[in-house]
């Protein structure tokens, strides 16, 4: 394969039994957004043509012979075969499902998460991601052409190594955890670790005061004014009402502990 | 309060994508120059080393089994493995985690020839029992964090302090003696995680 | 010396007729075709030797001969699809050996062959119809030569050229005597000379009789529903004569009787154009629909005598001419005819051979049968190929040239009806192509299936039979000169006499060899260049599917063109339709004959035998003792019996059109 | 309630065979029967007169000798009243079967809807199904052994047993060949074999086999995962209709604990459900173009999907297919204002995009030529075959759950459901266009009334062997989700239909007479999602035929008329 | 004389090595056209000729013994280069004789029977259907060909390629008969509605299906080149009629000539890229019935010519 090769490369897309996210997001980097054949790379119908594989899925036992008809019906050179998504990679979350193909009795919990194509055929280029953004197989493919170095490398920490310092909070770490775990109810877990931060913020401040709840409410009201946001908003208030609830609701419980284990 | 680092709202609201063209081709510049993924973008998992104090949590909550716990009983090593290779993205682990190590970065660049690149392994030494001298099932950092949670008068009252030291069938006997005298059982689980709690029970 | 070889010709023919005297089945066989071969050889050389001296008139046991451009033209015909026939008959015969009489084939086939020799070199119109009448009674017997179905092809045949080939014929004949006076002065020059004398509506009727005898038996269109069956049943040597000389010979008749006998008037010539575009747009198009082999070459042989009779078309139109311009179109356009008669004859012999090898190897006419066989029969489908290509018109191949002659004649000729025809001659051409693309690759692509993979090449005197029509095919593509130098004799020296005569060509025409160099070397130039490096093999690609059947992984013959043949259904419904009348029709008149001929010679009732193995024979004749001996009595029997009946029914016939022309 | 009498007369007439019954939730009834008469009163329900549009929806089969020391089949009817005077539901008639002989008669044999059921429960349970019609292998792969049942619970779910490949294809019929589509061709993104039997180019006889992405999805949900899992494969059945999977799960398992979630989190899974029937929409109607060589439609309708859609669903969820979303009870993540802002511009930005792709399709000479009058399905083989979605809308069934049985949001805004009566590609097309239009509509009347509150009810330990139906109208139509909870977080049974289920088994039936230059655009004119199906293979086209008089002369029409074009 | 014989030499290889080299280019451009209508950056202009150089540079797979199979490639690309040498170039024609647009046109569509019998080689439907529409498209093609001869014939009075644009008068039928030509050469080349040969969507690549590496390369080159071809045709047709002035007259004549029909061509392209983007493929039925129905209206044409219009 010679240096022409780098310039144009022809890839034929299988799939071999995935969930069909990969295959659109495959079919989503031909579109005006990505396209990809700025780099020489289309999208061909016959894998006579190709000589790269897009292979998605998690590799079934009912596509496994096709897939190997499609790598044997492809020139002899330069058969290049990428695995596009988690599934291709490694089997996915189907990886030990009753249909998929393993070759001998692997059960893909090993470390490199053995399953999915390399089952079948000899992998050139993994591409994970469920399903992989097109962008992320751009990334992939830019590798093949040389375009672009590859970013991952293993990475292998002990606890020994690496300094453990447990965050410390203005906040009960009990208390932020169950706000943090009820916050989810409010704004969903994604959002509520940044709220959280500006509440505690806030809470830390208050705590500082004389009247910590009087400041709190007060330190609230601000946060009103200076946030546009009405979740946010909603869920400072949440917050503030949570945070009292549970710390009265703990001094109860802490009392009648401490009384019954008086007892 | 005047402080003049951007809200969080307005950092998502201001996200812009970089590489974007303005025109009549619509096609981006990536790869040719690097972009990013928009804030709320779930990438590859990273486990921050750091904060990580290897309870499990996450390997539990994980419907893939792109994380996996290893456990090394002789040597007292418990190790968090995980693979993006596997990962389909859910988010679980990072709404499971009770420290806030487990993350799902921006990354989304992981195309790699070779699936060894995409380990990422995190070590942790075990405790030792205290009574019979083998390992326990608690890593030395989920000891710690289990102290900082909770309150000392919980600890105190429970024993607790002495129990996490234990490994599972002297914590055992342990219970059943404490029920035996008490007739009831110990702790709250109000006062944990659920997760951590899970994560406490195996 | 040309009269002794022709003579030389004749006595082989003779010894291979009667070489049935030797009784055993091969042997006859291989002796009667090695007759044929030399005395096709001899007729070879009499072309040759009568090269130069044109023309020549001599005797023939008594009958008066001339051979002159047109008939050395029709000799090369005969001499070539001749001689390729007969090597290829060495073998081919094998295939019918369960049927035996060996005797009858190798007097029919000689026979055949000598009467058509002998049509196209006499000059006199009572032995140009004895000849006709030979080659056509010897045809009959050659076509029904599997005797099962093909004995209903063998009567459509015989008697529709009773009605419409010997009928007219006669009367031409009697019209001929009533100018002349006797039957020795009938040369072609004679009538030719007392024609002023005969009354208009008596010549409309010579050009009328003559018109439909030579319609007839080149299957021009209405006429044209006896020749698939007969085409596809006969042995395929037989076919190859068929198709490729005795339709020569109509061609032959209507020039010789238009030219020498009548005279070339534009509303003939009109006449014969209309005939043949519709008999080339008819025939081709009803043979894109064929997935027989033979029938579908046989509707091909319809088709590509339009094109000769287009073209003789133009040249009978314009040859008279005044405008020089259009004279030379004219005699362009006869040319064209004529060597696109030439061609038509060696590619479709090869063709008929092809298709006869298939059948010999695979067992099956049938094209949606087999497949892969170029795997097997490498030769054979070589030669297929080239005479494919031929027929198709393919460029440096035989059959382009000539058919490029036709459409320049055309499309010179600066007439709406000749443009028009030569465009429908270039849309045919298309459809020749495209059925000939259907007949070679349904049969000679893909893999080989469950029949054609026991099936192995056919006997090396078949491959040279086919052999030498398909280099030619190629030879003349390439150097048409070579050809040209035998077909423009008529037009230039003899019975055509045209003024102008710029065939030469090399530059200011078409030149194929300066093409083939091009092309030629480009090819190579790539080859060597890049040259294809397919080591691996690979099984075809099944979109990966698994337990495939991948015999049926391929487009059947009947499959090819179907929105096409969808789109012309209207054409095909018309047509079917008078196709059918047509059958109908002979179908009532075989049935009278049948009729008739019972109630006058009872002699011939033979029970029909279908020989399939030594039981049919018992049964059917149970009485003879030895089948040997007695069989070929009872074939005999059965010609006489034919031949009676037929005869009993035309002197009928002949006796009441007499009657009916005394009344009137 | 459901309207009592319709039911009452059902009753009546079989009285003998029903056992039990029990409102699983208030449009929900399950009907305890014999086997004996389960084909007449599948049949009965079906072409219930006055649920004139009901359909057969599935067959559950389940082991449940755990329970109840038998297997139970459970075929399913959605009884729908066309007229909208009745409330619509669903009815489940659960018949017990031995143990030892799990036989049945085969409902199959009047509804040609059940076929694939039958033969599901037969290759993955081990059903005999009395009278099928076509009882070839439809789900496991042709390698897996005979007599080995998968989905019975004495199989363990990663347990793959090896076996010998079995040729169940059709033989080619006379004088024709034989054309694959599949299972690696252009015109399909996902493998699925069809044989094409044609003469020359024109389809004679169609086989089927699909199911090369059969996954032992269910099987892993009963098996490895807790039912707060399932979510994440059940968003991978599909990627594309990922999250009304999860949804139609987390409705299943929200009925059996019988919560109401959130109305914050209930608007935001309509909005949710609504962008990706938009991107799914314009992703088929891309590829429709693409199909016919049109290509510049086919970039057209990906560009208007990529920008502001699924960049869109990318800043919304964080990921632009698998959202991710669903948890039990509500949402995992809030639409902050920000967010809902963007959906509203972005949807107007689409709208023009939309209208401007309709102008192309409906421009294009070409691309209407090749869709007019090719692969009709007419309107009572798509009632036979129980076809659902835009295919059934196309084929002039009035049928849509979000409408009929009010789920999440749909009840509090305003759409419409096109309806065509033509049945061809070209109705399929405008129906799907139609339809994104109206989700863009009611995206952003979901935005505006969206209300606050919380996204999420937290539930505790759902209540043992329960079960319930859950279900969304998904791009292709009905998504249907069973579910019997078992113990310990996990679910016992777990029953997928995915829409392309009911309507790839009518595919044949469109793809008989055309051509095969048309196939591969009649078999995405159903928009299949071979994903979602297999977790299941076959179509007997000629065992398989219910068919009206004079079907085969209106479909000689429809040919005629493309011809004409 | 010796000048004016190596002049031509000089045109006729200039020309000849024009026809060689640019049939990739032309289609880097359509592709680039392409690309933008479809808001797309596209792929670099010299996209086909890296294309080409991998493909040539690849071992191709045999999926036949059959020699057809390897020879068709060749066939076709050397018939396509032979139908150029029939071409005037500026002034200059390598082979010119009476009536060579018919030869012109028969060795063009050599190129498909070669690809034709290439694709009927192989055990393969999808080939083989291809191959069969490659052939009906030639077949419904061909007649409307014939018709624009006719008029030509009728017209100019010759049907020599280099000798009609120089001759052929202004008139109501000759427009004509240039859109039937452009029409048939346009459905000819295989250009969007009518690549129903190659449909890779219907038939994965039909023709083409089981070509692979060089072979693969050498056929696409021959398809290119054959558009080309007959692209060069009607830039001919266009342009010597109007510059029949300058076309006799000189050198320099004969290089403007040359230039504006290379303009010509490059222009064409990009508008043929165009109308490629904006349509559907017609299914082999629709399109041949288009092309029966014009080939029966061009017949009307063909009246009007003989009217002497």
């Amino acid at each position: 394969m010679g240096k022409a090769a780098l310039k144009s490369v022809w890839v034929f897309h299988v799939d071999s039994g995935s969930c069909n996210g990969c295959d659109i997001e495959v079919l989503d980097m031909l579109t005006p957004y990505y396209d990809p054949e700025r780099f020489g790379i289309k999208l061909v119908g016959t894998p006579r043509h190709a000589d790269a594989l897009l292979v998605t899925g998690p590799m079934t036992r009912q596509c496994r012979r096709g897939v190997q008809k499609v790598y044997e019906a492809m020139p002899p050179k330069p058969r290049i075969v990428v695995a596009v998504g988690s599934c291709a990679s490694s089997g996915g979350i189907f990886y030990d499902g009753y249909p998929i193909y393993r070759s001998k009795d692997r059960f893909g919990r090993d470390r490199l998460r053995s399953g999915g194509v390399e089952e079948v055929l000899p992998v050139d280029m993994y591409i994970p991601g469920c399903p992989p953004s097109p962008e992320a197989i751009l990334f992939g493919v830019a590798q093949l052409l040389g375009l672009k170095e590859k970013k991952m490398k293993g990475e292998y920490y002990t606890d020994k190594e690496t300094e453990f310092k447990l965050p410390q909070y203005p906040i009960e770490e009990r208390i932020r955890l169950s706000l943090r775990e009820s916050l989810k109810k409010v704004i969903g877990y994604f959002d509520r670790d940044r709220v959280l931060e500006d509440f505690m913020e806030i809470a830390g401040e208050a705590n500082r005061a004389e009247n910590p709840k009087e400041k709190l409410h007060a330190l609230v009201t601000g946060y009103f004014l200076q946030e546009k946001d009405s979740r946010l908003k909603f869920s400072m208030k949440f917050l503030e009402n949570e945070y009292w609830r549970l710390k009265d609701d703990y001094e109860n419980k802490y009392v009648a502990l401490v009384e019954t284990h008086v007892q | 309060m005047e402080d003049v680092k951007i809200s969080y709202t307005e950092s998502l609201i201001s996200w812009k994508r970089p590489d974007l063209r303005v025109g009549v081709p619509v096609t981006v510049k990536y790869p040719l120059v690097p972009t990013e993924k928009p804030p709320e973008y779930r990438g590859k998992p990273h486990i921050d080393p750091n904060v990580c104090i290897g309870c499990g949590a996450c390997v539990r909550a994980c419907p893939a089994d792109a994380l996996t716990a290893e456990w090394d009983l002789e040597n007292g090593l418990k190790s968090i493995v995980s693979n993006p290779a596997r990962c389909i993205r859910c988010g679980r682990c990072e709404e499971a985690c009770p420290t806030g190590a487990m993350k799902l970065t921006l990354e989304f660049e992981l195309a790699t020839p070779n699936k060894e690149d995409l380990v990422e392994v995190v070590e942790h030494h075990l405790t030792k029992c205290k009574k019979c001298g083998d390992y326990t099932e608690f890593t030395e950092r989920q000891v710690e964090k289990a102290f900082q949670i909770l309150p000392k008068e919980i600890v105190d009252a429970n024993a607790l302090g002495e129990k996490m030291q234990l490994c599972r069938e002297c914590r055992m006997e342990e219970s059943v003696k404490i029920l035996a005298a008490q007739g009831r059982i110990i702790g709250d689980p109000l006062l944990l995680p659920p997760q951590h709690a899970k994560g406490g029970e195996k | 010396m040309v009269i002794y070889l022709l003579e030389l010709s004749l006595s082989l023919f003779v010894l291979g007729a009667i070489s049935g005297l030797v009784v055993e089945y091969k042997s006859v066989m291989r002796l009667s075709s090695t007759f044929a071969t030399l005395a096709s050889l001899a007729l070879i050389a009499l072309i040759v030797e009568a090269y130069g001296h044109l023309p020549i008139k001599g005797e023939l046991l008594g009958t008066p001969i001339m051979i002159d451009g047109l008939s050395l033209v029709f000799l090369a015909i005969i001499g070539v699809v001749g001689l390729a026939d007969a090597i290829y008959t060495f073998n081919y015969m094998d295939k019918y050996e369960k049927l035996g009489k060996a005797w009858v084939f190798a007097l029919a086939y000689n026979a055949f062959l000598a009467s058509m020799v002998l049509l196209v070199t006499t000059s006199h119109l009572v032995w140009f119809v004895f000849w006709w009448e030979i080659m056509t009674f010897s045809a009959f017997v050659l076509v029904i030569w599997e005797e099962k179905d093909s004995l209903w092809a063998g009567a459509q045949y015989y008697i529709t050229m009773h009605l419409t080939s010997t009928l007219p014929l006669l009367l031409a004949m009697a019209i001929g005597y009533s100018v002349v006076g006797s039957f020795d002065g009938m040369g072609f020059a004679d009538i030719a000379a007392h024609i002023g004398t005969l009354s208009p509506g008596l010549v409309k009727l010579l050009y009328a009789s003559f018109l439909l005898a030579f319609m007839a038996k080149s299957g021009m269109v209405p006429l044209h529903f006896w020749i698939p069956s007969a085409y596809a049943s006969a042995p395929s040597n037989i076919s190859t004569l068929l198709s490729g000389v005795m339709e020569k010979m109509a061609v032959y008749g209507l020039v010789r009787a238009t030219f020498d006998i009548l005279k070339p008037t534009v509303a003939f010539g009109y006449l014969v154009a209309i005939l043949g575009v519709v008999t080339l747009v008819v025939g081709t198009l009803y043979a894109l629909k064929q997935t027989n082999a033979k029938r579908l070459l046989a509707y091909h042989s319809v088709g590509q005598m339009g094109y000769i009779w287009l073209g003789v078309a133009i040249g009978i139109t314009f040859m008279k001419n005044p405008d020089p311009t259009l004279a030379f179109i004219g005699t362009l356009g006869l040319a064209a005819g004529l060597f696109h008669a030439l061609n038509h004859a060696l590619f479709k012999g090869s063709l008929f051979l092809s298709a006869g090898a298939v059948e010999y190897a695979a067992g099956t006419q049938d094209l949606n049968k087999v497949s892969g066989l170029y795997k097997i029969m490498p030769w054979t489908g070589v030669f297929a190929l080239l005479a494919s290509l031929g027929i198709s018109g393919v460029p440096l191949f035989n059959g382009f040239v000539s058919k490029w002659m036709i459409y320049e004649a055309g499309y010179y000729s600066k007439n709406f009806w000749f443009v028009l025809g030569a465009i429908l001659a270039l849309l045919i051409s298309a459809v020749t192509l495209a059925s000939f693309i259907k007949f070679y690759n349904s049969a000679f692509g893909g893999e080989p299936n469950e029949l054609t993979s026991k099936a192995k090449e056919v006997p090396g005197s078949m491959l040279i039979g086919q052999g030498i029509l398909s280099i030619l095919c190629l030879v003349i593509g390439v150097f048409p000169v070579v050809a040209l130098a035998i077909v423009t004799l008529p037009v230039g020296k003899g019975v055509i006499t045209a003024g102008v005569l710029g065939l030469s060509f090399n530059s200011i025409y078409f030149s194929p060899v300066l093409l083939a160099i091009v092309l030629g070397v480009l090819f190579i130039a790539f080859l060597l260049f890049l040259p294809a490096r397919a080591k691996e093999t690979a099984k075809p690609w099944d979109c990966g599917s698994t337990l495939f059947p991948e015999e049926t992984y391929r487009l059947r013959a009947s499959d090819y063109y179907r929105p096409y043949e969808k789109r012309i259904g209207a054409f095909y419904a018309f047509g079917d339709f008078f196709g059918d009348l047509g059958t109908e029709v002979i179908n009532r008149t075989i049935a009278a004959y049948v009729w008739i001929g019972k109630y006058f010679v009872r002699t011939a009732e033979i029970p029909r035998v279908t020989v399939e193995n030594v039981d049919d024979l018992r049964d059917g004749v149970t009485l003879h003792l030895d089948d040997a001996l007695i069989m070929p009595i009872v074939r005999f029997v059965k010609v006489v019996g034919i031949i009676s009946k037929t005869a009993v029914v035309l002197v009928l016939i002949v006796a009441v059109a007499v009657l009916a022309a005394l009344i009137w | 309630m459901v309207t009592k009498e319709c039911l009452a007369e059902f009753e009546d007439k079989f009285k003998g065979e029903i056992r039990e019954k029990k409102f699983l939730t208030p449009t929900q009834i399950l009907y305890l029967v014999d086997k004996k008469d389960l084909p007449d009163m599948a049949y009965y329900l079906q072409y219930h007169p006055e649920f004139d549009e009901s359909y057969y929806v599935m067959g559950i089969g389940s082991d449940e000798r755990q329970l109840a020391g038998k297997f139970a089949y459970a075929p399913v009817i959605n009884m729908l009243d066309g007229s909208g005077k009745r409330e619509n539901f669903y009815v489940i008639l659960k018949a017990r079967l031995d143990k030892d002989n799990p036989e049945f008669p085969s409902v199959a044999q009047k509804l040609p809807a059940a076929l694939w059921a039958e033969r599901e429960v037969r290759d993955l349970l081990g059903f005999k199904p009395l009278d099928h019609p076509d009882l070839r292998r439809l789900i496991t792969p042709e390698d897996w052994p005979e007599g080995v049942y998968p989905l019975r619970k004495d199989h363990a779910y990663n347990a793959s047993p090896a076996g010998e490949l079995q040729d169940g294809y059709k033989k080619a019929p006379e004088d024709t060949s034989t054309v694959p589509i599949g299972p690696y061709h252009m015109a399909l993104d996902e493998p699925a074999h069809f044989r094409l039997f044609v003469k020359g180019e024109e389809i004679v006889d169609v086989d089927y086999r699909g199911f090369y992405s059969h996954r032992g999805i269910e099987k892993i949900g009963e098996g490895r995962l807790t039912y707060n899992q399932i979510f994440y494969i059940a968003e991978r059945i599909c990627g594309i209709c990922g999250f009304q999977h999860s949804s139609a799960y987390a409705m299943a398992v929200e009925n059996i604990a019988g919560v109401e979630i959130p109305a914050r989190a209930q608007y935001i899974r309509t909005i949710l459900l609504e962008i990706e029937r938009i991107h799914s929409h314009l992703l088929w109607a891309g590829v429709a173009c693409h199909l016919v060589g049109f290509d510049t439609g086919f970039m057209y309708a990906w560009r208007i999907r990529e920008e502001p859609v699924m960049w869109l669903a990318e800043r919304l969820t964080g990921n632009r297919k698998t959202y991710g979303m669903n948890i039990v009870g509500g949402v995992r993540r809030d639409f902050l204002d920000y967010r809902k802002t963007e959906i509203l511009d972005k949807m107007k930005q689409l709208k023009k995009d939309v209208e401007k792709l309709y102008n192309i399709a409906v421009s294009s000479d070409i691309l209407i030529k090749r869709a007019k009058d090719v692969g009709v399905l007419p309107y009572k083989v798509a009632k036979d075959y129980g076809v659902v979605g835009p295919t059934a809308r196309a084929s002039g069934r009035n049928i849509d759950v979000r409408r009929d049985h009010k789920v999440f949001a749909y009840k509090d805004v305003d759409f419409d459901v096109p309806v065509y009566k033509d049945g061809d590609v070209l109705a399929r097309l405008l129906v799907r266009l139609d339809e994104v239009l109206q989700s863009i509509s009611i995206i952003e009347q979901a935005v505006d009334q969206m209300p606050e509150g919380d996204i999420f009810t937290p539930i505790g330990k759902l209540p043992p062997y329960q079960e319930a139906l859950g279900y969304t109208e998904a791009h292709r139509g009905e998504v249907i989700h069973y579910v019997l909870t078992g113990t310990n977080n996990k679910v016992y049974r777990w029953k997928v239909r995915a829409p392309t289920y009911n309507n790839l088994a009518a595919v044949p039936e469109m793809l008989k007479g055309y051509r095969v230059a048309d196939a591969p655009l009649i078999i995405a004119s159903i928009d299949p999602c071979y994903a979602c199906t297999e977790r299941v293979q076959i179509v007997d086209v000629k065992t398989g035929k219910v068919k009206a008089l004079n079907e085969a002369e209106f479909n000689d029409l429809s040919i005629k008329a493309s011809e004409e074009l | 004389m010796m000048k004016t014989m190596s002049i031509s030499v000089l045109g006729i290889i200039v020309g000849v090595v024009l026809v060689a080299i640019l049939p990739p280019f032309l289609d880097g451009i359509a592709r680039k056209v392409k690309a933008r209508i479809q808001y797309r950056v596209g792929p670099p202009i010299l996209q086909t000729y890296y294309d080409l150089q991998k493909l040539f540079g690849l071992p191709s797979l045999r999926p036949t013994e059959n020699k057809w199979f390897r020879v068709a490639p060749y066939l076709a690309l050397a018939s396509a280069f032979s139908a150029a040498f029939l071409l005037p170039y500026g002034k200059w024609v390598p082979v010119k004789f009476s009536g060579d647009i018919v030869v012109f046109f028969y060795v063009l569509a050599m190129v498909s029977v070669a690809i034709i019998i290439g694709a009927f080689s192989t055990q393969n439907a999808h080939s083989n259907i291809g191959g069969h529409r490659e052939m009906m498209m030639v077949l419904s093609v061909e007649p409307i060909l014939g018709v624009a001869l006719g008029i030509f014939a009728f017209k100019a009075g010759t049907l020599s390629l280099s000798a009609i644009p120089l001759k052929v008068p202004a008139s109501f039928s000759t427009v004509l008969a240039y859109l039937l030509l452009i029409y048939a050469a346009y459905a000819e080349s295989g250009f969007v509605p009518f690549d129903i040969a190659e449909a890779e969507t219907e038939i994965a690549g039909g023709v083409l299906v089981e070509y692979s590496g060089r072979l693969l390369g050498v056929l696409e080159y021959a398809i290119l080149a054959k558009r080309l071809v007959l692209l060069w045709l009607l830039s001919t047709f266009l342009t010597i009629p109007i510059l029949r002035g300058i076309a006799l007259t000189g050198v320099v004549g004969g290089i403007v000539v040359l230039a504006v029909q290379l303009i010509l061509v490059l222009v064409a392209y990009p508008l043929i890229a165009a109308l490629e983007a904006t349509n559907a493929r017609y299914r082999i039925d629709q399109a041949v019935a288009l092309n029966t129905r014009i080939f029966l209206l061009s017949l009307v044409v063909l009246a009007v010519a003989a009217v002497g219009w």
